[in-house]
């Protein structure tokens, strides 16, 4: 049974309309109010007069449904829990555990936050840095709420990828990824609680060089990179800034750097990667740069101004958006005074670009 | 020395310190008797015999700052230490009280009286310092460590048991000349300082309070000893200005070339440790006759003092002619009995001479 | 230092299973208290007291200080909580844990801020000298709920204490030792006490007074609330936990102030033996005195 | 006067200690607690033997420089009577509450005392013994210890078990304390005395710390604690082992 | 200078002109700092305080143990902990009162504040769904005009909810008063909501946290002596207080995830009324 | 047994070289609280009463509290910290460094099947391996038989905290007549339905499908210590409780 207010002797009737005219005056002497409380006092004046006893969620929002921690989505019992909810203890009733949009999977119901850190799914293509080496594995920082494992049994080892491990690799493990160092790799699996095991047993991953990293928050929603048909390609830059790659990783760590002919390239024509000649796999684990020329980094310089551009602005991160984003960008640059060294993409430029694109 | 590395020993001296130090400095005590040695005399690895003590150097008054201050080495042991006067009103003293009579005469209640009045009022403020790096084992950053504490709070109890400083040469007095034409509430004083009659009677204003600092510079054993002998030294080093008192202000106040009086400081009580060396290491259960020997070490250094467990301590003043004591100290073992005490009293008087020297130096 | 451990999941979870069929293990009622015992030490200001198991000695002090410079009409006051190795290995010295800062607190809002001694009653000479109040609290064996044991252990030693006499003749001020003058008790204007109700269940529905260590260990959460018998209240603190019913709260306050009343009835009566005790004591000290003279 | 009285002791008062011994005798109240062998945290960590931890605190204020010394006197004087081989790498945590202290009524003395009153060891000393006994921690002997002052005048010049009074008046004060195999295990003196003296000192001291049981109770030189021990220890023994 | 209460019982108006019931002007954002997990801005009145919130994530350095506590308060930190550990840092600025005074780093009434932050949060975030590791929750609080504790958990709690880790409910909070000092002891004051810094100091006076829309009490903190009798009213109108700042917090969740949908950062969900199934 | 008047023991003390057991074949065996020092002194190491069997040649010291020491073929109740690779770690008093419990160390657990226990669970264990240089190391399953043997863990119920002493009794062979303890029997007797196991390290596990009939046998295990009970007492105590209970 909920507790009963004593209201003053006087005049107690009056408050509940006192409530609602005060509204406006009072929003005045308050410095600087701006449309939110407002409507704000208008709400829980509204709720005053109701009493708190409604569980349903306000449909002010009208088409778009949030819903927030605490909102009931559902009492029907047929109905499955997912992720972003629970079931208080002794009802049916499925509650929503955090802030954001419902999705249905026939009968599994969850809730997509409005953002989160990373949770991993096997599969994922995911940019991380190294954070600790240890005796027969790396911890790698990928934004997740723990930190992943990379196993020295699931990378390529230098010399032919069918070479078995031993113990001098695990006695130079620094060779090849120590800390801080930045790589692309796959989720393989997971374990019961959430930490996901990497490896980087394809010529597509690995260690990461000649470029520039850029985190924006992640799959975790809340914008951001997206998970899409691809997540790595390469783009041929625009005014002599040749060939560059671009990574999102599924985490929301982003990698641009200049295209360097990778195993890849052979992998495609020589149909297996047995006979992959050494001097790639020396490279493999290189930390050095090669050398890049001042219009590539230029044109890096530039696609991560539209990365951080389509962020800002709240914009999917994804190839298309950014490959639009990018031309848009070099239009931008064409027809500012500066010319094609303008690659400044922030404030109001980045919301001009952010308009051209969602106006398409 | 070769006699001192047995044949086994495959590698050098130093090692074998190192290595295991109990048995480097048991060999050294007790070397075997070989053919070039018939009878060889038992040393410490410092090369000194056990009942020998490393050499005193003093000096003083090497501060500018301080009203007394004195530098001691003893070895590698150095240690400085200044002491410098404040002037104490009494009125800022939370718990004083005046007393009827201040019995200048120097009888037992008297002296007693003073002491309390020392402690009470905490005119004798002792602070040692081991200075960062002055032996491995200390580091910056760290609160004061035990061994500090320790010596702080002996160095404090043994200035105030043999009462080297007597109170009545720290009290600050206001002359009956001063006091006169000052106010009423003046004249309440005195009511209160000794009920009625008297008016000619001074009245005590204020205190000296001697703040003694300590700091060793190099450690290397043994540290009250030197620390004890470094604040003495700068006692009777120490010269306070005379001391003038405005009772209208309420302050007193010494002109930069004031005269200076030295300090009176009663007796040379003079601090001697040793450390107790067991054949067996501490604890080991093996309790067979023939390894239960043991030595007495005077003034031990620090390889010496972590491989022993027992110390005394000793403080003596011959300055009366007969030796008094005037503190002992005495743990950590069972060796020392009343027999080695009586006997270590000797020892004491030996290095009670040879510090008297250094100091009169 | 090593940690507590927390309790086997067999007691876990038993020790929850028999409070929702109402038993405790030691097969108290959930608002019974564990047997209550005070003792007063020889001297003034020192009060022994014990729930069960758990023992709390507290010493109260004088000294003559002088008084802080924003608040010079008022003397000093303040209680030491520092929790020794001798409660737990756990506790380290001078390594506050979290448990003996909210006790300190605790003790801070119902003793100090609720004005239960009349702080500028302690004010000797303004601005210059005053009295310092301190009481040590000493916890000897924590077996649950310290935060009653000690406040009790407080208001006690407190209320028992005797401060030398004084005077003060043209600014002078002169503090006389027991063999000249009595001393003289505290200017004490109420007596606060903690109660501690700790919850169990899912919804904290389960509500338990004077838990043992092992139930504190297993609670979800607590609330303290310090009243004195005029049925006021000095201070209630529910710091998180579980969340509890609004109207289950106010029944606990509301037996809150029973056993308030109860511990301030048995409080009295124990200070009345003690004097009617120390009445022939007294006497003796003066005669002893009279000869030493 | 308090010197006569004799002392009282109970052991294993706090339930939760693994041994725990109150000790009362002339004015001093000390209430001690005994952990171990427990973990020892990795900075006092011995590889051959058990760190022993002794913390004194005082009844009032907070403890400072001289309770450190006196921890530095007990731990190094206990640690000679526990068989801290048995247990290396562990940590024996002893644990000295000071709860009483005997005052004196003609004086108001300050709160915190830097200067260290020896008085205090002989009841420290006997309460960690027993404590460590009432834990049942191995040990390779047991110990008593007793306090000595001489006065300048009166009937006899050595007192017992001095109250503050006495202590004021004395020309030195002396703590002794005596294995129960007759050794000298500690020894402390202040104040102005002659070798003799001390002599005269370790006499009176060794007789109340070592007197062999069978002497009578007629010369009132003081307690006779070694006997004190053994008969607080068989009582509580036997009252553990009722059952056999 | 001291509240003039007889005002008051004239008017029926409050220092500031509030009614009994009124709470102040009450302004909050979530999603002010990019970089964070989780941040939030939020004003009652002129106590202004921001939040940010960064993990769950792996525990850093062993931290000090007073604020930092597992789900159930005991125990907590350490690797094998079942639950994430809510660590909870609150900073103080010098300016934020009129009398700059320091803060001391153990100052205990911080610490205090602190572990009733994190116990209140642990008490309804999932933390069992995060073992070892850790949800770092630092506070800052840029003005005081009263109703800190309670300003400082409705920030705590927004910025969770914009961390997105999953929360039985909203943790709201709010003060009550009551309108004659307790030594005055009429037993029929009133009630009063939402107390600036100056009646907060003259009167009694009470912060009270509750989960979601129920009456559940998650904290209750009274630190000024007052009649048992008047504790129902005022922890009445405090409950209801919270109720009203919850619709407040929730609305400004709701906006922001409105215009999040709108501007397509995230793809719609499906509406909660048609709920069939097909 | 014991002689008629009782000989009790200081640390250091001097025993009587008469008081020592002289047997003609089997070598003397010094129990705990005593310590040799050669080449024949016998000493007390901590405080108790000297106990002579002459039968088995063997003398110790009969002594009550302290912390427990592990000693070999000890039966003790361990909870459970954590789990390594191969290991759990128990904890058998609290603050003391962890025992360990190898996962193989179960009846019939194979590298493939072993048993998986949550920390803070409770397992009734025999110690193996007692060594003051070593962790003390525990198994659940007798060596030579391959068999359990009633150790393993224990599931639902509640541990209770003993004296050692009691402990102790309550594992002696006929704990009724020697150990003078027989609480749980006459318990048992009056109709309580409970099983029990204790533990030499001070602990006592009581399982019951009755909440109320665990209870009942904690404090009566409680009361019988600190009251320290004789027999008839015991009879009285467990008629009062049966008596609460209805």
């Amino acid at each position: 049974m909920p507790v009963t207010i004593l209201a003053p002797k006087a005049m107690r009737q009056d408050y509940g309309q006192a409530d609602k005219q005060n509204i406006s005056d009072d929003s005045d002497d308050a410095d600087s109010s701006n449309g939110g409380a407002e409507l704000d006092y208008a709400e829980l004046a509204k709720a005053d007069a109701e009493g708190h006893t409604h569980k349903r969620p306000r449909i002010a929002g009208g088409d778009f449904e949030i819903v927030t921690p605490g909102e009931v989505i559902t009492d029907d019992p047929q109905w499955m829990r997912g992720h972003g909810t629970y079931v208080a203890a002794g009802t049916t009733s499925i509650i929503s555990s955090v802030a954001g949009t419902i999705t249905r999977t026939n009968k599994l119901l969850s809730v997509r936050p409005l953002r989160a850190r990373y949770t991993p799914e096997v599969g994922d293509l995911v940019v991380g840095r190294i954070v600790e080496v240890q005796a027969k594995r790396w911890r790698v920082d990928v934004g997740a709420t723990q930190l992943a494992s990379l196993p020295l049994s699931a990378i390529n080892l230098p010399g032919g990828i069918l070479r078995k491990r031993t113990e001098t690799d695990e006695l130079q493990i620094r060779t090849f990824f120590a800390e801080g160092d930045l790589l692309v790799a796959e989720v393989q699996q997971l374990f019961q609680d959430g930490g996901a095991v990497l490896h980087t047993r394809s010529l597509k991953y690995g260690k990461l060089r000649n470029g520039m990293f850029v985190a924006v928050s992640g799959m975790g929603g809340g914008g951001g990179v997206v998970r899409s048909r691809r997540q790595v390609w390469t783009l041929e830059a625009a005014s002599g800034g040749g060939p560059i790659d671009v990574v999102l990783g599924v985490n929301g760590y982003v990698w641009i750097s200049k295209h360097v002919e990778t195993p890849e390239g052979l992998v495609e024509k020589t149909s297996g990667i047995t006979n992959l000649d050494e001097s790639v796999s020396a490279t493999m684990y290189s930390s050095q740069n090669d050398r890049i020329g001042p219009e590539t980094m230029r044109e890096i310089a530039r696609i991560r101004g539209v990365v951080t551009a389509l962020v800002d602005n709240g914009l999917r991160v994804d190839e298309d958006m950014v490959m639009r984003g990018y031309h848009e960008a070099v239009e931008m640059a064409m027809v500012s005074s500066v010319g094609a060294d303008d690659i400044y993409l922030g404030g109001e430029r980045g919301e001009q670009l952010a308009a051209v694109l969602t106006a398409v | 020395m070769a006699a001192a590395a047995p044949p086994s020993l495959s590698f050098p001296r130093p090692v074998f310190a190192k290595l295991s130090p109990h048995p480097y400095l048991l060999r050294t005590l007790a070397p075997q008797v070989s053919p070039d040695t018939p009878t060889p005399k038992p040393s410490r690895t410092n090369g000194r015999a056990p009942h020998e003590a490393r050499p005193v150097y003093i000096h003083t008054s090497s501060l500018s700052h301080a009203h007394g201050s004195a530098l001691v080495r003893v070895g590698d042991t150095t240690v400085i230490c200044g002491v410098r006067g404040e002037i104490l009103p009494v009125t800022s003293i939370p718990q004083y009280r005046p007393r009827a009579d201040f019995g200048e005469d120097d009888d037992e209640e008297t002296r007693r009286a003073g002491r309390g009045e020392l402690k009470d009022y905490d005119l004798l403020v002792p602070n040692i310092e081991l200075a960062t790096g002055c032996a491995p084992q200390f580091l910056p950053g760290v609160p004061p460590s035990t061994l500090a504490q320790t010596i702080s709070t002996r160095v404090y109890s043994l200035l105030h048991s043999c009462a080297v400083v007597d109170a009545k040469n720290l009290r600050i007095w206001a002359s009956p000349v001063v006091t006169k034409p000052t106010g009423c509430d003046d004249d309440a004083d005195k009511m209160e300082e000794d009920d009625e009659e008297e008016e000619e009677k001074p009245e005590l204003v204020a205190y000296w309070v001697l703040y003694v600092d300590i700091l060793v510079v190099s450690f290397d054993g043994n540290p009250f000893d030197a620390a004890w002998m470094a604040v003495l030294a700068a006692l009777r080093d120490t010269k306070l200005p005379v001391v003038t008192w405005d009772s209208d202000r309420g302050v007193a106040f010494c002109s930069r070339n004031a005269e200076k009086r030295k300090l009176q400081i009663k007796g040379l009580p003079v601090a001697c440790t040793a450390a107790v060396f067991l054949e067996k290491e501490h604890g080991s259960e093996t309790s067979g006759e023939e390894n239960n020997r043991h030595w007495i070490l005077l003034d031990p250094d620090r390889s010496e003092e972590t491989l022993c467990g027992e110390t005394i301590t000793m403080v003596v003043d011959c300055e009366g002619g007969e030796t008094r004591l005037r503190s002992l100290e005495k743990q950590g073992g069972t060796v020392i009995g009343r027999e080695l005490i009586r006997g270590f009293a000797g020892v004491a008087e030996k290095r009670w001479r040879e510090v008297k020297g250094a100091m009169s130096k | 230092m090593p940690r507590e451990i927390e309790p086997s999941l067999n007691e876990k979870q038993f020790v929850l299973q028999a409070l929702q069929e109402k038993f405790r293990l030691d097969g108290r009622q959930f608002d019974q208290y564990r047997p209550l015992e005070l003792t007063f030490g020889d001297q003034y200001g020192v009060a022994d007291v014990a729930f069960g198991k758990t023992k709390i000695l507290a010493k109260a002090s004088a000294e003559v200080t002088v008084p802080y410079a924003d608040r010079p009409l008022d003397g000093v006051f303040a209680i030491a909580t520092e929790l020794s190795p001798m409660a737990s290995p756990a506790f380290e010295v001078n390594r506050p844990t979290e448990t003996e800062v909210l006790l300190s607190r605790l003790l801070e809002k119902t003793v100090r801020r609720s004005g239960a001694l009349d702080t500028e009653s302690l004010c000797l000479v303004a601005g210059q000298k005053c009295w310092s109040i301190r009481v040590d609290v000493h916890v000897l064996s924590h077996d649950g709920n310290l935060i009653d044991t000690a406040c009790f252990a407080v208001v006690a030693a407190l209320r028992h204490f005797r401060k030398p006499d004084t005077s003060v003749e043209g600014g002078i001020l002169t503090v006389y030792t027991p063999a000249e003058r009595e001393p003289v008790p505290l200017s004490w204007l109420h007596s606060p006490f903690c109660v501690t109700w700790s919850f169990y269940g899912d919804r904290g529905e389960i509500a338990v007074l004077d838990a043992t260590w092992t139930e504190e260990q297993i609670r979800v959460a607590s609330c303290t609330i310090s009243l004195n018998r005029h049925g006021e209240i000095c201070q209630i603190s529910k710091l998180g936990g579980t969340p509890v019913e609004a109207v289950a709260l106010l029944q606990c306050t509301s037996i809150a102030l029973t056993k308030a009343k109860d511990f301030s009835v048995f409080l009295d009566k124990k200070l009345a033996e003690d004097t009617k005790k120390r009445n022939i004591g007294g006497f003796m000290a003066e005669l002893r005195s009279e000869n030493d003279r | 006067m308090a010197a006569s009285t004799e002392p009282e002791a109970a052991l294993s008062v706090l339930p939760r200690a693994d041994g725990s011994a109150t000790y009362a005798h002339a004015g001093y109240t000390v209430m001690g607690s005994v952990n171990g062998p427990i973990e020892a945290s990795r900075r006092d960590e011995h590889p051959y033997e058990a760190h022993v931890d002794v913390i004194v605190r005082p009844a009032a204020g907070v403890g400072g420089t001289r309770e450190r010394h006196l921890e530095s006197i007990l731990q190094s004087s206990l640690s000679q009577l526990i068989l801290v081989k048995n247990f290396p790498r562990q940590l024996i945590q002893i644990v000295l509450q000071i709860e009483a202290t005997p005052e004196n009524d003609y004086v108001n003395t300050k709160l915190v005392q830097a200067s260290l009153n020896f008085p205090v060891v002989p009841a420290l000393l006997q309460t960690a013994i027993l404590a460590l006994l009432s834990a049942a921690v191995p040990m390779r002997e047991t110990a008593a210890s007793t306090v000595v002052a001489v006065v300048p005048q009166g009937a006899k010049r050595l007192l017992v078990d001095p109250v503050p009074r006495d202590l004021e008046a004395a020309h030195s004060v002396h703590v002794l304390a005596f294995t129960s195999q007759d050794e000298l295990l500690l020894a402390e003196s202040e104040g102005d005395f002659t070798v003799k003296e001390w002599d005269e000192v370790y006499e009176a001291a060794k007789e109340i710390c070592c007197r062999p049981r069978t002497l009578d109770e007629e010369n009132d030189v003081g307690p006779d604690l070694r006997h004190f021990l053994r008969t607080t220890l068989e009582e509580k023994v036997a009252e553990d082992l009722y059952w056999k | 200078m001291p509240l003039d209460t007889s005002a008051y019982s004239l008017a029926l108006l409050r220092v500031d002109g509030r009614r009994w019931n009124e709470l102040r002007r009450m302004h909050a954002q979530i999603r002010t700092q990019a970089a964070a997990d989780g941040s939030s801005y939020l004003e009652m009145g002129h106590t202004k305080v921001m939040c940010v919130v960064t993990g769950p994530s792996e525990p850093g350095p062993r931290r000090s143990a007073v604020g930092a506590s597992g789900g159930t308060g005991v125990g907590g930190g350490s690797g094998e902990a079942a639950q994430a550990e809510v660590a909870v840092s609150i900073v103080i600025a010098g300016f934020s009162s009129v009398d700059r005074k320091r803060t001391a780093r153990g100052d205990k009434r911080i610490l205090e504040m602190q572990s009733t932050i994190s116990n209140a949060l642990a008490g309804s975030l999932h933390t069992h769904l995060y073992p070892h590791s850790a949800i770092n929750i630092s506070l800052h609080v840029l003005s005081q005009d009263g109703s800190l504790l309670a300003a400082l958990i409705n920030a705590a709690t927004l910025a969770c909810v914009d961390a997105g880790i999953p929360m039985t409910d909203y943790v709201a909070a709010c003060t009550a008063g009551s309108t004659s000092t307790y030594a005055a002891g009429d037993e029929a004051a009133d009630p009063l909501l939402d107390l600036n810094q100056q009646e907060e100091q003259e009167l009694p006076g009470l912060t009270v946290a509750t989960l979601g829309e129920s009456d559940r009490v998650a904290v209750l903190v009274c630190e000024s002596r007052v009649q048992v009798s008047r504790l129902e009213g005022m922890l009445a109108v405090a409950v209801d207080g919270c109720k009203q700042v919850r619709e407040i917090l929730d609305r400004v969740v709701r906006d922001k995830g409105r215009r999040m949908v709108q501007e397509g950062t995230i793809e719609k969900g499906v509406g909660v009324n048609d709920m069939e199934i097909d | 047994m014991a002689t008629a008047q009782p000989l009790y023991v200081l640390p250091g003390d001097t025993i009587d070289p008469s008081l020592i057991p002289t047997h003609k074949k089997l070598p003397l065996r010094l129990g705990p609280g005593l310590r040799h020092i050669p080449p024949s002194a016998i000493v007390p190491t901590v405080a108790g009463q000297l106990v002579a069997d002459h039968k088995k040649n063997s003398m110790w010291v009969e002594y009550n509290g302290g912390r427990y020491i592990p000693a070999p073929n000890d039966l003790v109740i361990g909870q459970i910290q954590r789990s390594a690779a191969d290991f759990y770690f128990m904890n058998l008093t609290p603050f003391t460094s962890n025992a360990t419990l190898p996962q193989l160390a179960f009846e019939g657990a194979t590298k493939k099947n072993r048993p998986q226990l949550a920390s803070g669970a409770l397992v009734y264990a025999r110690v193996v391996l007692a060594n003051r240089h070593m962790d003390p190391e525990l198994e659940c399953v007798s060596s030579s038989t391959g068999k359990a043997e009633g150790l393993g863990p224990l599931t639902g119920g509640m541990a209770f905290d003993v004296s050692l002493g009691l402990a102790r009794r309550l594992l002696m062979a006929r704990s009724r007549e020697e150990g003078k303890v027989e609480i749980l029997e006459l318990l048992g007797a009056e109709g309580l339905a409970f099983e029990t196991a204790v533990g030499r390290n001070g602990k006592v596990w009581v399982g019951s499908d009755s909440a109320k009939t665990i209870i009942l046998v904690g404090r009566a295990l409680r009361e019988t210590d600190d009251g320290k009970l004789d027999v008839d007492q015991q009879k009285k105590l467990a008629k009062r409780l049966i008596r609460e209970m209805k």
